[in-house]
């Protein structure tokens, strides 16, 4: 137990009273090299024996399982993205994720007018889509408006149902698409679909990218958990041991990534081991072994950190202006992540949180005003006994 | 377990008395997780396979223990993939272990409404009667000018893309010796 | 109001998981809070000598406790592995703290309780030490009360549920302030004097402001507490503790109206412990709670420049 | 590449990491377009049009790689005067026969070789016997070094191609010039003596009815840069089965034996003699003149001491090819009930196969059917389950079918070789025994085969003596020995009982057996080589140590070509093999795809043949010629150079020519497979829109071995189409909604995904929306839904008789499709809009009359009144 035990930079497994402890073990996931084949998710399931998610076509574009959960320890987010709308500027030959290009319109239908503004809606609302519950002014059809009440609000409304609703279709109801009953995405309403020039529509990019749970040098989970059953290991990693767990389900809500979760039916809490028994045998995770692009890759924190960076070095020489590291420094929130991302867009774009911090940040704090709060209740109970001793 | 273990067993203990007074690694780790070992590494045997699903051929390790496969992964040395699976490949173990594989043989008997269980060895037989049977009935041993054809063409085949080579070869032995030449893969497809 | 913030998200998906917890826990809050009161309640009582008051505030206790024990147990995943919680002791763990605080709280308002039989036993061997060893445990059970009263605030705060921890400060105040009232309920409904109407008021008092700072301090995370249904659950609260309160002073004479106002009190508590509780679910699944304080932050810390937030594609509204 | 080859995919994602542009092509912006620097939608089906206009960027700005294409490929030699060019003859080559719809291919020979034109056989798909050789071709042909000649063939591709200009793409493709310029410019400047280019498509490219001609398009491209047989280069395909290249090579099918030798003809083939002849050709250039060595081999192979001089190795036994028995016309057979029974292998033809409906009804019509799969699957259950039941056309009381369903063993149940995409076999251990009564493809055969010479023995019929005669032994265990077969495929020394160590030793003279001689050399020095397993990391890039690859595990082609032609690296930066003059040999990463030590400056001798006939710079050593082929002067049924026809079933009026499309392709014009009208035909607008299916990531082919398994069936549960937001918009599609799907087959539904990821593309001025379906689903396993494939009619690419299954015309609706008759009706209902009547037949000669010189081509509205 150092200075730094509830926050700030520090190596966990020393802190954790390891004493000969191993290098810190880590995944780096760079998103740009993604193909969001999956192949994570099912590697995964198949050497951790965890059980399917169901079978909801969620139309979220290829993401069928929703987000990472009890039943689904890696999961491939996937964002389809029209890159002009958002003013981003176009990408230089030789970026990494050009599209199709905005090109003049050649005329060689006459008799029909680029509708670009209509283009430009049509990309605009379609950011919609994408941003889920930022609904716009110029949106389309049930999106429009920015109505809390509107499926696409996805606001404080109760329509945002939260993704263990229970089989239902989360993207059905938080903040998709098709709430509204209308177009959604890309959809100018007044004017003749496919009259504008097709390639002007929008640039656009897809993006993938295999979430897992991030190993927090603080973690907000272990932290809480009141059992024990949460862990940190020799390799600095954390792990719900599933002969302890009892169910309280404290962890769930003490992981700001909503990583850790409860599963149905069996009552204990499962998340990603980052395969604690096989990199105690000197085995690669199974996620990072089968990824056939090596857009996960498992080894050394220390080494991976020096990685990320000059391949984001390497990003941004190439124009890929939007790429960044999340989770990769150890004085954020959570004292670095020991899996971190490459990123092509904002964190919350991909579900993440933009700047998370470990709830036991601020536990002495808390103790502190709980103490406050307790002497208050003596006081308040002191004044009103007092006067009527006999 | 006397109580001087069951004591020094108590993480409360260990917290109190080891490296982690907080309580979040060492003093916490049960004797499950201490023992923890990857099933890949008591495997009693790995056979070196390649994957079932596309043609790329991705190399394949399957574990064995108890007559059981246990895992099936990437092939590291394997200079098309090296040890890479897609989600496919990566669903091996569950294709080969699936409890919805089909082990028993199935008989529809015609107009029947459902299946039936057959005997292994009844089906051979009872298929080896009607592919004679059918060779039979519509042997065309000649057209009508005499020339030779030697064939049947009441049998016919769709298969192979996935069998091995031995497989396909053995097929297409068989049937041509039996004068039936249609016979057609995926390759058609 | 607050007005609408603009922001990116992963199809309005939540980020943060909303508590898998169900109303049990929010039953478990009540209850506990409750206990804490009660035992409070009667040390006064102990000390006053007022004996009605005494009992029945360790038999609410006692209950409460009960009571706030199924619940907490009810809501594990796995119910039968209850005492793995006593393996570890983790400060970091509101949760290992409240449990361990709990056990001796149980121990001491069970002996407490159970000294409220002595009458009914023959006094002597063992049981001649029943009455001092229940007022000890009295003591211990009321030097503990404030602590299981507050706690549960410092549960609920050290999440990453976002109306939950970030009003940290005023949550333990609030709660402590319920647990008073809903203890001064017990007194007013079962042993109405002076010193229950004063416990109430101050309760009220300290739950009314604690929990208006918690509904305007805090921006948008203050939202869920004033908005929907959570919102609707602490205006009732508040309604019935206010109720409660000027029932316990005006009620003075009236035995019926005191209790009303006993039982609107603990009405109150409960709803204020509903209404917190949903709030902090509420700010969990809408991942606007997560995501616009954060790079509000974020964007704070990078300073003028923008960088590559706020991103463009967010629009006004 | 990414969405169905993920791993594969891994060498591009280190391409590009090494500086390696990616250009990706697709109706669709799929997986492989969100890693591509540039991604271009494409109009389905009018992919020759592209390429094309890649060939004439080429040629008209010269950017070939001149001394490449002068001395590896076929530029220029001297066409007849007789060729005229679609160019001439508005979509016809010169030779068309419209009463067959056939060419006479004479002119399209070389100068002076008028009278040497093969004729390929449009019924039996002889064209896919070039898979490992070209079609004959004399030795001498009159070439011009200067490529001036009007009749050279970069001349006559010149022309060919000179209206494929990007203006021309723009309007066919949807592709905006300045894009397609940027392709050309990127693949022209990559390739050369310091770079190469790799095309890489997968195998829809072959479901058109112009399939060959779109992989010749790339072969051009890839010929005039001269990327082919350089490392980095060449021409890819991805297949999608663990070994259908193997089924390919050791063929389950119907018109060849192992190593792409013919099955025998009844007319053209009806001696010994005469087969062997036809494909050696006497005096032909190349390693084809040792074919009769390898047809006694595979004989012996088959009937062992049985097949001697005397009885012609056995030859009279095989059975005889009268035309097309391909899987589509068994099908419609067993329609007609001229099929009794039937085998499905690991295969699912009621979801995986081209017009599902027809496919079960097929099914229904048989006497019986023996289904082998690992999981319960569709065209084992369509008597109860299908669609056609929910119908009422079928009922399990109506069908006559008797099925057996046999359990087949898993890949890990079993050991063997698959051959990959590229030719390289890899042999698998087994792991376990097979479940219950699940038996491997050898066992089920094996066993079949000894219980049916059993039934025969004593049997002196003649038609049996081939079945008592085939060799069958296999070792001594109920599990046949699959080394056993191997080594029986790789072939003996009968004299010395040794295994042969290349195909270079088989003999004519019945002294060596070989099962399939181009797999000769797997059992080298009597070791399993496709069993080597040195790592990848511990060898070369070329990694020659790890399995196997056809022919001599060369694993890049014509690798000769990756040296200039005096047999030196084209640049240090590109060597792969060259010639190395001290050592007098040829060596390098890869084993040299050519005589180890014929030296670049051999020339044959005045009149050699064989062999021997081979120049030292002639790479293509399986060519006539020993070149690469520009322009196919025989061999191909639909013409000598690719040229753009629309598909069979287009919205679209062929813009460069009155014939509309490929006027050769294979139909079956019957009133159970009707195609959607295109122009110039009436009612095209019935279906106005372009559908085309493919693969998920996350499924496999019919489903079979995907839907089964949860794990997958999480990550696509449901059929869906995807679709534009501007085709949504026209059609009131809600994403996730529901929709449903028409052509003249079948209705079916599927989820509405709207992206835009798809977008319409404008076509001859015109708006063209496109929608894309995965065609996995069907009515078994853990996940269901309609299938794709019945949507899709059969039409056939002559040349190899696969079918147009990656375009097709539809309507799309809002909503849930009907059911039950309801449903029939609904069909029926679009067929009589579109005017398909029972007695409706699609013209298929479109060009104007003059030249097509037919009575039944006409550019009137054919409405099928």
């Amino acid at each position: 137990m150092g200075s730094n035990s509830l926050y700030g930079p520090m190596d966990p497994a020393p802190d954790a009273g390891y004493t000969d402890a191993p290098p810190r073990m880590g995944f780096f996931t760079d998103t740009s090299v993604c193909i969001g084949c999956k192949a994570c998710e099912v590697a995964c399931k198949t050497w951790n024996d965890v059980p399917d998610d169901g079978f909801n076509l969620l139309g979220q574009s290829y993401d069928n399982t929703g987000g990472l959960t009890a039943n689904s320890w890696r999961h491939v987010a996937f964002i389809e993205q029209p890159a002009v709308a958002s003013g981003r500027p176009v990408a230089a030959p030789g970026a990494n994720v050009i599209a199709a290009r905005t090109v003049p319109d050649t005329g060689t239908a006459p008799g029909i007018a680029p509708a670009v503004d209509a283009l430009a809606a049509a990309a605009t609302a379609g950011t919609d889509f994408m941003d889920g519950p930022a609904a716009g002014g110029s949106g389309a059809g049930g999106c429009s408006g920015g109505s809390s009440s509107c499926g696409c609000s996805g606001g404080a409304s109760a329509s945002a149902s939260g993704p263990s609703g229970g089989g239902s279709a989360p993207g059905l109801v938080g903040g998709a698409p098709s709430g509204g009953g209308g177009q959604f995405l890309g959809m100018p309403t007044s004017e003749l679909p496919g009259t504008a020039a097709p390639a002007e529509r929008s640039d656009f990019r897809w993006l993938m990218m295999s979430n897992v749970c991030k190993h927090c040098t603080h973690a907000g989970c272990l932290d809480v958990c009141p059992t024990g059953a949460l862990f940190r290991t020799e390799f600095g990693t954390v792990v719900v041991q599933d002969d302890i767990c009892n169910g309280c389900g404290y962890c769930i809500s003490g992981c700001p990534y909503g990583v850790i979760d409860r599963r149905e039916g069996d009552g204990r809490a499962w998340k990603c081991t980052l395969c604690y028994d096989r990199i105690g045998d000197g085995l690669t995770p199974a996620c990072a072994k089968a990824c056939p692009t090596e857009s996960i890759q498992f080894g050394e924190l220390d080494e991976l950190r020096e990685r990320a960076q000059r391949r984001l070095e390497k990003l941004h020489a190439e124009g890929e202006t939007s790429a960044q590291l999340y989770g990769e420094s150890d004085d954020d929130g959570v004292g670095g992540d020991g899996a971190f991302f490459l990123l092509l867009d904002e964190p919350e774009v991909y579900g993440l949180p933009p700047d998370p911090h470990v709830p036991t940040r601020d536990l002495p704090h808390m103790w502190r005003r709980a103490g406050w709060a307790a002497l208050t209740m003596v006081g308040a109970a002191v004044v009103a006994f007092a006067g009527r001793r006999q | 377990m006397g109580v001087k273990t069951w004591i020094e067993g108590w993480p409360v203990y260990r917290q109190l008395t080891g490296t982690d007074p907080l309580g979040r690694g060492a003093a916490a780790q049960s004797k499950k997780s201490k023992e923890l070992t990857a099933r890949t590494e008591t495997a009693d045997r790995v056979a070196k396979s390649v994957c079932p699903y596309c043609a790329v051929g991705c190399g394949q390790r399957i574990f064995v223990k108890d007559e059981k496969v246990v895992q099936i992964e990437g092939d590291p040395d394997s200079p098309v993939s090296r040890g890479r699976l897609c989600p496919k490949g990566s669903a091996s173990l569950s294709l080969v272990t699936s409890e919805r594989r089909q082990q028993k043989v199935l008989y529809r008997r015609p107009y029947g409404k459902d299946w039936e269980e057959l005997d292994l060895d009844t089906a051979m037989e009872m298929i080896a009667d009607r592919v004679l049977a059918a060779r039979d009935e519509t042997w065309q041993a000649a057209d009508e000018h005499g020339t030779p054809l030697n064939r049947t063409l009441g049998i016919s085949s769709l298969g192979g893309a996935t069998l091995d080579n031995e497989e396909n070869y053995l097929i297409k032995k068989l049937f041509t010796a039996m004068g039936a030449i249609q016979i057609e893969n995926q390759a058609r497809i | 109001m607050v007005p609408r913030a603009d922001f990116q998200s992963y199809y309005g998906r939540p980020i943060v998981r909303p508590p898998v917890w169900t109303h049990d826990i929010a039953i478990y809050l009540f209850t506990g809070g409750l206990a804490a009161g009660s035992a409070l309640l009667a040390a006064g009582g102990q000390v006053t000598g007022d004996i009605a008051l005494r009992r029945a505030g360790r038999a609410a206790a006692m209950g409460a406790l009960g009571a706030s024990t199924f619940f907490l147990i009810k809501d594990l995943g796995r119910p039968e592995r209850f005492h793995h919680m006593l393996r570890v002791a983790k400060p970091t763990s509101p949760m290992s703290m409240g449990t361990w605080l709990l056990s001796a709280f149980g121990g001491a308002a069970s002996v407490a309780a159970a000294a409220e039989f002595a009458p009914l036993l023959p006094s002597r061997g063992v049981f001649r030490l029943l009455p001092p060893l229940g007022a000890a445990a009295g003591y211990g059970a009321a030097a503990l009360a404030p602590g299981l009263a507050t706690y549960t605030a410092v549960l609920f705060a050290d999440t990453a549920v976002p109306s939950w921890n970030a009003v940290y400060p005023d949550l333990p105040f609030m709660f402590a302030g319920s647990a008073l009232a809903s203890g001064a309920g017990v007194g007013l409904i079962a042993a109405p004097g002076r010193p229950a109407r004063r416990m109430a008021v101050a309760g009220a008092a300290i739950e009314l402001a604690a929990g208006h700072r918690v509904e305007t301090r805090y921006g948008l995370l203050s939202e869920p507490y004033h908005a929907g249904r959570p919102g609707k659950l602490l205006r009732a609260a508040r309604a019935l503790t206010i109720a409660g309160a000027v029932g316990a002073v005006v009620g003075r004479r009236s035995r019926t109206i005191s209790a009303l106002a006993g039982l609107s009190l603990l009405a109150g508590s409960a709803l204020t412990r509903f209404g917190v509780f949903e709030a902090g679910v509420e700010s969990a699944k809408d991942p606007r709670y997560t995501v616009v304080p954060q790079r509000e932050r974020l964007n704070a810390r990078r300073g003028a420049a923008p960088g590559p937030a706020p991103s463009p594609r967010t629009r006004k509204s | 590449m990414a969405e169905a080859h993920p791993v594969g995919f891994q060498w591009v994602v280190e391409a590009k990491n090494r500086g390696a542009k990616i250009i990706h092509v697709d109706p669709r912006f799929t997986r492989t377009s969100a890693l591509a620097h540039t991604y271009l939608p494409v109009r389905a089906g009018a992919d020759i049009a592209f390429l094309g206009g890649v060939v004439n960027y080429i040629l008209s700005n010269e950017k070939d790689f001149r001394e490449y294409v002068l001395a590896y490929t076929n530029a220029s030699m001297i066409v007849s005067d007789d060729f005229l060019d679609t160019e001439d003859l508005d979509g016809l080559f010169s030779g068309f026969n419209p009463e067959t719809n056939t060419y006479d291919q004479s002119s399209w020979m070389y100068a002076g070789l008028e009278g040497e034109a093969a004729e390929p056989d449009p019924d039996t798909a002889s064209a896919q016997q070039h898979e490992s050789h070209g079609p004959p071709l004399p030795a001498d042909v009159r070439r011009d070094p200067t490529l001036q000649d009007p009749h050279c063939v970069y001349q006559v591709l010149k022309r060919h191609y000179a209206r494929y200009t990007p203006e021309v793409v723009e309007r066919l493709c949807g592709v905006p010039e300045k894009q397609f310029l940027e392709v050309c410019e990127a693949w022209t400047a990559n390739s050369g003596r310091e770079r190469t280019t790799a095309l890489v498509y997968s195998v829809g490219w072959t479901q058109h009815s112009v399939g060959v001609q779109y992989i010749r398009t790339g072969a051009i491209i890839q010929l005039l840069l001269g990327n082919m047989g350089r490392p980095g280069g060449g021409v890819m395909a991805l297949r999608g089965h663990a070994s259908i290249q193997g089924s390919t090579d050791i063929p389950t099918l119907f018109n060849l034996l192992p190593g792409y030798l013919p099955m025998p003809h009844f007319q053209k083939h009806e001696t010994f003699q005469k087969w062997v002849d036809d494909i050696r050709h006497p005096g032909q250039k190349g390693f084809w003149a040792n074919a009769e060595s390898y047809a006694v081999s595979l004989l012996k192979a088959y009937f062992g001491d049985a097949a001697t001089a005397g009885n012609d190795w056995g030859y009279d036994w095989m059975p005889r090819l009268t035309g097309d028995h391909g899987t589509y016309q068994q099908v419609l057979d067993m329609i007609d009930g001229k099929i009794k029974g039937y085998f499905l292998l690991g295969q699912n033809p009621a979801v995986g196969s081209a017009h599902g409906r027809a496919q079960r009804l097929g099914l229904a019509n048989l006497d019986w059917l023996v289904v082998r799969d690992l999981f319960m699957i569709e065209s084992a259950t369509f008597w109860k389950n299908g669609p056609e039941v929910a119908t009422g056309e079928m009922s399990p009381e109506d069908c006559k079918t008797e099925v057996f369903f046999m359990p087949a063993a898993s890949h890990a149940e079993k050991e063997g070789t698959f051959t990959q995409t590229q030719r390289m076999l890899q042999w698998r251990e087994k792991a376990v025994d097979p479940p219950g009564d699940a038996r491997s493809e050898l066992w089920f055969f094996y066993h079949l085969g000894l219980l049916l010479k059993e039934r025969l023995a004593g049997s002196t019929r003649t038609r049996d003596q081939a079945l008592l005669n085939l060799t069958w032994d296999y070792g001594s265990s109920e599990e046949p020995d699959g080394e056993a077969v191997l080594k029986e495929i790789n072939g003996y020394d009968l004299t010395t009982g040794k295994l042969l160590s290349s195909f270079g030793e088989m003999k004519a003279d019945g002294t060596t057996s070989g099962g399939c001689w181009i797999y000769t050399g797997v059992f080298k020095d009597g070791v399993n080589q496709a069993n080597r397993r040195k790592p990848g990391a511990a060898q070369n890039y070329v990694a020659p140590e790890w399995g196997w690859a056809w022919p001599a595990n060369r694993r890049t082609l014509y690798n000769r070509a990756s040296a200039d032609p005096d047999g030196k690296p084209w640049s240090e930066r590109k060597k792969y093999v060259w010639w190395d003059e001290a050592a007098g040999e040829w060596t390098g990463d890869d084993v040299p795809d050519f005589e180890k030590t014929k030296p670049p400056s051999y020339r044959p001798p005045a009149g050699a043949s064989g062999v021997a006939a081979i120049a030292g710079d002639d790479p293509f050593i399986m060519q006539g010629d020993g070149k690469g082929w520009l322009y196919v002067p025989s061999g191909l049924i639909d013409g000598p150079m690719p040229t753009h026809y629309e598909p069979a079933e287009s919205g679209v009026r062929n813009p460069l020519y009155g014939q509309q499309a490929n006027p050769t392709r294979k139909t079956y014009d019957r009133s159970d497979n009707p195609t959607n009208p295109s122009p110039p035909e009436r009612h095209s607008e019935i279906f106005p829109y372009v559908f085309s299916t493919s693969r998920l990531t996350e499924h496999h082919t019919a489903g079979g071995m995907s839907r089964q398994l949860a794990y997958l069936s999480e990550l696509q549960p449901e059929m869906f189409v995807e679709v534009s937001p501007e085709l949504a918009a026209e059609r009131g599609l809600e994403h996730t909604g529901w929709a449903h799907i028409i052509t003249a087959r079948a209705a079916i539904e599927a989820k509405v995904l709207v992206t835009d990821r798809l977008r319409p593309l404008r076509i001859e001025g015109r708006v063209v929306h496109q929608l894309w379906m995965p065609y996995h689903w069907g009515s078994e396993g853990l996940v269901t839904g309609d299938s794709a494939n019945d949507l899709i009619g059969i039409t056939l690419d002559p040349n190899v008789l696969i079918q147009e299954s990656k375009v097709g015309t539809c309507d799309i609706r809002p909503g849930r499709r009907p059911t039950g008759h309801d449903l029939l009706r609904f069909v029926q209902g679009y067929r009589d809009r579109a005017g398909l009547t029972a007695d409706h037949h699609t013209p298929i000669v479109t060009a104007s009359p003059s030249y097509s010189a037919s009575d039944s081509a006409s550019e009137e509205p054919a409405d099928g009144e």
